[in-house]
């Protein structure tokens, strides 16, 4: 009996202790038209060489191509030994540290990570992690209006240049709060939030989200943003790329002020694309708001003999002891992911953060210098960017990802999706990290003009 | 005394051991990073320090490895905490969810680029509408809470959908999981608390006066958080239907009834399951799970995207244009996917005979030791019931006698080489432990735990100051909580640095 | 003292959790054994039980992972093991080594097939001539004593080829590993001790009187064991190589001269390296490891077989039809390869630049331990040298006036959290302590390192019991080793269950 | 720096502790002519993230084929737990356990290590592990010659059996001990050793070679060898293979006592093929024996208070303390294949490795039948076999093996290299292992028939 250790006597044994004959009669307090007879429509067990070999075919079905995608999920090289530690079984296979005594390892880490988390983002506190970064922006919002209730208003403005499966996960979760999300459109030349249409906003809001940077790989002008809305009685949430945090100012310290609460995504941060999950959310706030911050929260302490030690803290936000007057209803989060990142940003250290983060504004360049000289594509934002870009091509963008996919090329995403009716037409937003070498960006380029030309006929030569 | 371990080098945080002159990884690339900022604007760069420790890589590999040995968990420890499944985990499943076809795969490559991932969430969607009687299933949740946030608001999503907009209640059980209430405030909805009975069932004349054109429906586990098969569930499902609310199933004791009975037959519309208990993917210190939802016909088009769906042969995204009532995305993509390729595996090495014995030894185990406990002198909360995968002890009788409270025997437990069981939890026992063995434990090992309990409830009954002190022989004495509460340090750099 | 952890769960031996009726395994393929033994000739088939233990995986899981927080190792502790290189082992170098297309490669798969792995072998062979200064080299040897085996039977078919068949003796140094006179016995040799002098250097007129038409040759190694380098090496060679001997260079200590000094330069013939140290393969608690040789021209033709060589752009295997002299096959194919694997990416990571790096900080953090040694009031065994990458210091004033001999010291430090360095040996300094920080170590490590002994000596002056009985803190205390080969007890079954 | 954590303030204090300027002062006891100038033809050091693109493109670049072959070497099923397990720091990163209290855990699994291989071999004591099989057949050699005084011969009979390789290995390591090794011939319809040639053996002999299964495959009758050689004043050295003994009869078992030395190779053990190396040579023998035993030995004792612990012990028969009087020269062994082949066996258990076992005879028997009827495929040998066989072809044994090459198939070994002499032409060692399923073996004996069709011009058929 795979994973069940009893031999026959034991089991024998046991029943005895217990005073039945079978295993069945121990469920003989469910209604016995409601027991079901089994479970026909699931296949019968493998070995653990027949699922392997299964889902090593599985795995490589669809080959390894080179990927050249972001928009909100990025290929970073991850250094090896970070998942050695990570599944270490005392990390992989323990529970949420209910137990602080004997949970310790788990503990340091989360307070080493909201540490490195706080000091990323330039903010006072973090949380252990949320979700994920789209629904970490969902609790932000949720968060903004719980904090902010002298702004009088459930309206948050939610810029077009935030990722609009972020808009969609957090229109979901806030649909039932009363909340109002009003998009405010992207200026057209520099692909960031259009800031004389956001000034003519005259009705109160809650919390301005500024993104940096933004889903087009532009960099918004946080600065002046967070200053307007503060003046506005507004809070402001930043979302943001923690690589790109290495070079770019900390949202603590965006304008006068800073933000009120930073969010975003620590994928990047040594957690493996793996399909979209999982990765982590991150969250971090001022300190005045910590009590209204959603999820776990490592705090130290001291022990009975006055050595240093770490608990979980603050948990009468939570709730399972506030039950239905918690901040959220978060309970298993992404421990082992915050421990991944932890590990990743010690590794790292500062230098090496930011020698990523330089190495994907390098190549990005590399590549727009590339494409600058291709046929047909055009660059419809001035900006400067961090590591992602928008062009837009001269025929049918699924089209063009259908034929780089056959030359095992993730090509990037096709945006127009999300943005046709902004009059973005087969835009593709590429992404390029420190992963992708020379060689790849000229693969890249000299294919993509390959299948440009191919699908126009070659006409626009 | 001289003869215990003095350790010279300072159980230290990663951030005291750095330099930031220190320059030592081979992990980054090489580049000039002040050469590439020069092209980035000006007064958009980072002015603010950042704060990141700079550490020799063997020093982080150090630090980390020696934090991790100050954890137990299911690889090092019996670890029965109630109402958490804390079983085996295969190391295959994470083995194989790591393979680089599946790790590199970014989630928007395109569908033809995904079929393998694809059928693996495909087959795993439909051995969780078998397991659980549902009619369709939707992997997306990342957790078991968002599962809940899930199924209630496709609850809401049904009521509003029939303009049936009277409908402002949420019942819950007060043995409920706090996940439970919280979520149906998130929803909007109005908590009424259901009161249980002796027996550890619902209060169903309490139920009666409840519920009414107001009630949206009902959140309830079974069996529940007491331990114990809740008999009536039928004629609760029809008191409820009959008044027009929905009945919701909290998947976290799945473990307790795999192949036994399924909550489709109990008359619920909608599930979640937590895959991280019963399908063994790992807690990983607090995560990630994944808390996929199974409905009945009735609320299976406010589901939420993404599905994988299959037509001739290829598996595609089913989206809001398929599903126009969804209740939409809860994540990016598909939410934990690399937890519920793990979980596809874990149930592919189970096999419906598998997933049989999951539940018949997950309950074997827990009447076997609530047997033991309660021959050597014990309390059952419920005695005269069935555990179910799991049973509740109360202290109470200890507590008064010795002044040894839960969190006492707790405490003293960890010396012995043990996780405590669930404390405190539900709130409704006193002094209680809510104990899990699962299915995965050897009898030997359930036996030295009923053994370190009489242990234990002798030393309370000699000398209580022991267990009041314990624990001892972990890497810290007891914490002081009160101060870590009042004395926030939740950032190093902000509380020690300056 | 009941405070202290009681663990009911003994550590227990996996034959003692082993129930001969149990079935828990999901590992083994379905299949009826009795059907298929049928099928074999009854009378050689198993009459005999087989006592192999039928535990459950997640009992198996815990037992191994418990069991390893029992040890030392680099990535816990440091860990200076003088002559062991005890240096960190990057993790990737382990990853890459284990993908798929490496690790399930059959060693005889055409060699068209293999490809991948013999342009690694060859671009390693390539860099450990560069490395040593040596013409040739073969990865064969599956550790550092085979690759002196393989050294000096070399130097014999050298000899034999030349039909100078009077040299009949090998000079070693009393300083040596043992390995080394073990190896020339191995080689049919007869071994002659050579003294050392007080500055740790080769006694060069005993050298003198020793040499002659019976000397095959002399291995030494440089710096040597005694943590010196030997200034004369030149004029040894010199002398060795004028009565027809051949220089061996036990290469164990190449981390204190890796880019700085050559063995071939120095004049030796032949030199074996220990790719698990210097090259920082795992040392595994007691090996894989792997011991190339290097040669001069003159022993080219012996060289040991398989080596890869490249032609028109394929590799391909040498073998004897190659090198009709060679001395043949030291392993059924070649060698450890996942472990030159190891060290070839080990190589790459470091490049040139690493290399050099290597031996200098290796040395600084020697001699600066040397120095806070002294200056803590230790007995310095060569005061007046420099250290190399190690150093001795001679315990025997502490031994004389407290008590405490450097075996004590070693177990002390275990409390402290640090890994002894290597005690007794070499032979000829009285209680000594040969200390090899490596390069990898942190200065606040060494000055935790030094602050420990400071700490210790204290001891040993007011309390020399408290060093005499440690360790107290570790998994068990100190050991019997006399009743350990006195009763032997090397078989569970053999010595407990019957 | 790579792995140098070293500041330049803190290197600026240790030169000054020391008292010299720069670390270039420290090598000032190396004579200056000999000092180099660099290591120029080694590359220039590359980050993680290229080196592991390097690798992996290196590893694929051969395919994955279907692997065939044996001869020594096997693939098995590995259970993924066992790596996991060995590969954590403790084990991974530790050495030889010197000292004891600090190396509990290396010494316990060692100790569990030579029950396991004493119960397997049915023997009385092993040792901590040898280099591979072949090296411990050298050791074995050398052992039973320096034990068998008596015999007062240094001659040892090596059958032809014994796979080629094996025997190269063994000359060079016996070569300079005045050993000869004395190839006894095969029987040419069984494929094992020819009996009557070897009871014709008049001279005295220190030991005789016992192989099972042997290198065809086929079983030797080891009983009545055993009990032959013991009259003659021999010893016995039995080389088995381990997975084949959890059905075949224990070397301590074969005839009225039992061999004296029992090696082999326990690579399949949970051991990945990894291109022949790092493998684990096993070697254990009759308690008598115990102190002519090579290499590393642990034994259980006790602490001060009288708790059961593990160290190693015997160390007098070792070159550490013996020097030149050493039974052998060997130090660092095979140390974390010994715990992974530990792992293996606990994981696997007696039932578990009978099984894997019993599925490489059905399987073997299975590709055997399908064989059967292919057109020009000779099977010499009528004796059963475990889970290799040989075959002979009507065509170039060469030819044939890079043709299935080329379909991704490791066809097995050509055995006609060693045995062409004996009359063995165009002859094909196949290994067949429960990790081949029907489909695989379908498709090599498709492929196989394919080849030699096209080979032999499709004029056989
Ligand atoms: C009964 C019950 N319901 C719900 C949950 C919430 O699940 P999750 O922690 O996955 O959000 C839990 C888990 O702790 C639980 O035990
Ligand atoms: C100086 C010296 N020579 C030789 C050896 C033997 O090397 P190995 O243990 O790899 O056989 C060692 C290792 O302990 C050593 O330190």
């Amino acid at each position: 009996m795979p994973y069940i250790p009893h031999t026959s006597q034991e089991i024998a044994e046991m029943l005895s202790v217990i005073g039945v004959d079978s295993i069945e009669q121990l469920f003989d307090e469910i209604p016995p038209e409601l027991r079901s007879d089994g479970l026909d429509n699931i296949p019968s067990r493998q070995s653990e060489m027949q699922v392997q070999r299964l889902l090593t075919e599985k795995s490589m079905q669809d080959g390894t191509p080179l990927c050249f995608a972001g928009g909100g999920a990025y290929e970073h090289h991850i250094p090896a030994a970070i998942w050695e530690i990570a599944t270490r079984g005392e990390f992989y296979s323990a529970y949420t540290p209910y137990q602080a005594e004997a949970s310790q390892g788990t503990l340091q880490v989360i307070y080493e990570f909201q540490t490195m988390i706080a000091s990323l983002t330039g903010m006072d506190v973090s949380n252990a992690s949320l979700y994920d970064g789209a629904s970490a922006l969902g609790e932000a919002v949720l968060m903004s209006v719980r904090a902010n209730r002298k702004a009088k208003s459930k309206r948050i403005i939610m810029p077009a240049t935030v990722s609009s499966v972020y808009r969609q996960v957090v229109a979901t979760i806030v649909k039932h709060q009363g909340i109002t999300l009003d998009i405010i459109d992207f200026d057209r030349a520099n692909g960031t939030i259009d800031i004389d249409k956001l000034k003519q906003q005259s009705e109160p809001f809650a919390a301005l989200v500024i993104p940096q940077p933004n889903y087009f790989g532009c960099m918004e002008d946080v600065h002046t943003l967070t200053d307007w809305a503060h003046e506005q009685g507004a809070m402001v949430i930043g979302l943001v790329n923690p690589v790109a945090l290495a070079l770019l100012e900390a949202p603590g310290n965006w304008g006068t002020q800073g933000v009120d609460i930073a969010v975003g995504e620590a994928q990047p941060l040594g957690i493996p694309l793996s399909s979209g999950g999982p990765y982590i959310g991150f969250m971090a706030c001022k300190q005045k708001l910590v009590r209204q911050l959603p999820g776990r929260i490592v705090g130290r302490t001291v022990d009975l003999d006055g050595k240093p030690g770490f608990s979980l803290t603050l948990q009468a936000r939570e709730q399972h002891i506030r039950r239905s007057k918690a901040t959220s209803n978060i309970c298993t989060n992404q421990g082992l992911m915050a421990t991944a990142t932890t590990l990743y940003l010690a590794f790292m250290g500062r230098d090496g953060l930011q020698k990523v983060a330089a190495s994907c504004v390098q190549n990005t360049q590399a590549l727009i210098d590339l494409l600058k000289i291709s046929p047909g594509i055009c660059f419809p934002f001035g900006t400067s960017v961090f590591h992602e870009f928008v062009i837009t091509l001269p025929t049918d963008v699924e089209q063009v990802i259908e034929a780089m996919a056959e030359e095992d090329i993730v090509a990037g995403i096709n945006i127009s999706q999300y943005y046709a009716q902004d009059g973005l037409e087969n835009a593709l937003l590429i992404c390029v990290t420190e992963t992708r070498s020379p060689e790849d960006m000229a693969f890249f380029a000299d294919t993509l003009n390959k299948v440009i030309s191919d699908l126009t006929g070659g006409a626009r030569k | 005394m001289t003869q215990l371990n003095e350790t010279v080098i300072e159980n230290r945080l990663i951030f005291e051991a750095s330099d930031f002159t220190r320059k030592s990884s081979s992990l980054a690339p090489d580049i000039d990073v002040d050469m590439v900022t020069k092209s980035l604007p000006e007064h958009l760069l980072r002015k603010s320090e950042l704060l990141l420790p700079q550490v020799g890589e063997l020093q982080v590999v150090r630090h980390y490895t020696c934090l991790s040995q100050k954890n137990f968990s299911i690889d090092t420890h019996f670890y029965p905490l109630g109402s958490c499944t804390m079983k085996y985990n295969p190391r295959i499943c994470n083995t194989l969810a790591q393979l680089p076809g599946f790790a590199g795969r970014h989630p928007m490559a395109h569908s033809s680029m995904s079929q393998g991932i694809m059928s693996c969430l495909y087959e795993l969607q439909n051995m969780l509408m078998e397991a659980t009687g549902m009619k369709q299933v939707s992997l997306t949740p990342m957790a078991g809470a968002q599962g809940e946030f899930t199924g209630v608001a496709m609850i809401r999503a049904y009521h509003d959908h029939n303009k049936d907009d009277a409908r402002t209640e949420i019942i819950v059980p007060d043995a409920a999981h706090g996940t439970n209430p919280a979520t149906a405030v998130m929803c909007g909805y109005k908590v009424k608390e259901l009161p249980t009975n002796d027996q550890g069932d619902v209060d169903i004349d309490a139920l009666k006066v409840m519920i009414g054109p107001q009630t949206a429906g009902i959140m309830l586990t079974n069996p529940s958080t007491l331990g114990v098969f809740e008999r009536k569930i039928k004629q609760i499902a029809d008191m409820i239907h009959e008044v027009g609310g929905l009945l919701y199933y909290d998947g976290a004791n799945l473990n307790a009834i795999l192949g036994k009975v399924k909550p489709g037959d109990m008359g619920f519309d909608v599930i979640h399951m937590n895959l991280h208990k019963t399908f063994s993917t790992p807690h990983g210190g607090g995560g990630p799970g994944a808390g996929p939802v199974g409905v009945s016909e009735r609320l299976q088009p406010f589901l939420p995207v993404p599905m994988v769906a299959l037509k001739d042969g290829q598996y595609y995204w089913l989206s809001e244009d398929e599903l126009p009532l969804s209740i939409g995305h809860l994540s990016a993509w598909m939410g934990n996917a690399g937890i519920l390729l793990r979980a596809y595996i874990y149930a592919l090495l189970l096999g419906r005979e598998g997933m049989q014995r999951v539940a018949e030894f997950a309950t074997l185990n827990a009447n076997y030791l609530l047997q033991r406990f309660a021959d050597a002198g014990f309390e059952i909360a419920f005695p005269e019931r069935r555990a179910s995968h799991e049973f509740i002890l109360t202290l109470r009788k200890e507590a008064k006698q010795y002044g040894t409270n839960a969190m006492d025997f707790a405490k003293r437990l960890l010396d012995y080489g043990f996780h405590a069981p669930t404390t405190y939890f539900p709130l409704l026992v006193p002094e209680c432990f809510l104990i899990e063995p699962t299915e995965t434990e050897a009898k030997t090992d359930l036996d030295s735990f009923v053994k370190a309990m009489e242990l234990i409830l002798e030393e309370a009954r000699e000398s209580p100051e022991v267990l009041k002190q314990a624990p001892y022989s972990l890497p810290v004495r007891r914490l002081d909580d009160v101060k870590a509460a009042r004395e926030l340090d939740l950032n190093y750099y902000q509380s020690h640095a300056e």
